[in-house]
């Protein structure tokens, strides 16, 4: 009863994060909400009885993988000084207008 | 039900109180400073008190140092990443909240 | 099985969903990033009590990798994402 | 061992002494993971010699021992001021007017020894009401949760604690476990 209970909370919760993160417009937000899907995964798999599984995704899917994200943000974004192709365009963009 | 099991089972929902409280401070308080001593303090005695409750009930060493592991580094990744995003922020001249007078 | 523990874990479950609420509002990055945070501390709380609650030792592990990794993260994010390029030479004394 | 050569100080883990300290220390840490499975040890030592490899890559700090006594002594002290900092954070969470007064004060440190700055930084978190928000050179910027609360006077007994840790600066090969 009370297994069902966290089986089925954890399905929701996971859809509904699912949901949040492709429909969401800022790029930050949604590798927040990527990273917390990683570690509700992670959660999944030791419901699913494969722990290994979980020790995968908690360590690539969540950890790693969140981390790219959050470094290749900040290439995508977060430079000023024009070293990236994306940003340099941007500037030159920003100066015609 | 022994006498142990009991008191190890105290312990683990005694933290449970203190998860709840660290959820309640991030929603509730009002910057980014106050929401960080509700994180890392709140649920570092909770993750306290459930390993503790683990602890006593466990029959073996392994498992025991398993557990204190896993407490210290929690304890070490949150005080040192608390530290980190208050610092970051004040660097972003992020102002803390006060109360008006 | 333990059904006991397995009820704790589903309070914890309930309380990190109530934590999503703050990483939908914000306002600021680190503020969604906290919330993230609060994921790693409860996920190993909710680990550790299913490990009791199924008598299944190895999920112990899982909970090592989550109390390893939750920091990562968070320094991934303060280091790159949100201040930009700060790498330890320009902060600290050099040491090499 | 001290390399004054480039001006700053850089001490390294490259003698024969914490080479050995550090395989142990690793080769426990695999012990310990894998629950004693003997199967697991040809990765386990390929992963031993790395993480020793690795640790000795690291910016080393000015290397200090650590006394077991205090630590002892210490370890009490520290987790009841932890439980007393979750007590505090609860109840002013859940106090229905939200008790809280936020405001920096500033911290002088008093131990001139990096690593044990860092450790009472790390620790100030860990107190009632207080974080510690910016820590350059001997200065700390601790937000604290209530203008009233003796912030300074809570840090500086802790602080003459983690002192009482460390003693007097040892030889070379400086070793804390």
């Amino acid at each position: 009863m009370v297994v069902n209970a966290f089986d089925i909370c954890l399905c929701l919760t996971l859809a509904w994060l699912a949901w949040q993160v492709l429909r969401s417009h800022d790029l930050f937000k949604a590798v927040v909400l990527f990273i917390s899907f990683g570690m509700l995964m992670a959660l999944s798999w030791v419901r699913l009885q494969a722990p290994d599984l979980a020790l995968a995704e908690a360590a690539i899917g969540s950890g790693l993988t969140g981390a790219l994200f959050l470094s290749a943000l900040q290439r995508v974004t977060g430079n000023k000084r024009g070293e990236r192709r994306l940003d340099r365009n941007e500037e030159r963009h920003d100066k015609r207008a | 039900m022994t006498i142990v099991e009991l008191i190890g089972t105290g312990c683990v929902v005694l933290g449970i109180p203190f998860f709840l409280s660290g959820t309640i401070g991030l929603l509730r308080l009002p910057d980014i400073y106050t929401r960080l001593h509700a994180l890392t303090k709140a649920d570092n005695v909770g993750l306290g008190f459930i390993v503790l409750g683990l602890i006593i009930q466990s029959s073996s060493w392994l498992e025991v140092i398993k557990l204190l592991l896993i407490w210290f580094l929690v304890l070490m990744a949150s005080a040192t990443s608390c530290h980190l995003v208050a610092d970051a922020a004040l660097r972003k001249k992020i102002k803390p909240w006060t109360r008006e007078k | 099985m333990n059904t006991f523990y397995v009820s704790l874990a589903l309070i914890l479950l309930l309380s990190v969903a109530a934590g999503l609420l703050r990483i939908l509002r914000g306002p600021t990055a680190a503020d969604r990033m906290m919330a993230a945070q609060l994921f790693g501390t409860c996920g190993v709380a909710i680990l550790l009590l299913l490990a009791r609650g199924f008598d299944a030792l190895i999920v112990e592990d899982v909970a090592l990798v989550f109390a390893l990794l939750a920091a990562l993260s968070t320094v991934a994010f303060v280091r790159r994402a949100w201040t930009g390029k700060i790498t330890p030479k320009g902060r600290r004394h050099d040491h090499r | 061992m001290i390399d004054m050569s480039s001006g700053t100080k850089r001490y390294t883990f490259s003698t024969p002494a914490a080479v050995a300290w550090r395989l142990a220390f690793f080769g426990c840490l695999w012990l310990l993971l894998s629950g004693g499975n003997m199967a697991s040890w040809p990765f386990g030592l390929g992963t031993t010699l790395l993480a020793t490899w690795l640790h000795m890559h690291l910016p080393a700090r000015q290397p200090r021992r650590l006394r077991f006594a205090s630590i002892i002594r210490f370890l009490p002290y520290f987790i009841g001021l932890s439980f007393l900092s979750g007590v505090d954070v609860m109840r002013r969470v859940l106090h229905p007017r939200l008790p809280i007064d936020p405001a920096l004060v500033d911290y002088s440190f008093i131990i001139d020894h990096e690593g044990g700055r860092i450790l009472l930084a790390n620790c100030v978190s860990l107190l009632p009401g207080t974080i510690s928000a910016r820590f350059r050179h001997d200065k700390l910027l601790i937000h604290s949760l209530d203008k009233r609360l003796p912030v300074v006077e809570t840090v500086r007994d802790l602080e003459r604690r983690i002192a009482a840790l460390y003693s007097a600066p040892p030889a070379a090969e400086g070793d804390d476990p």
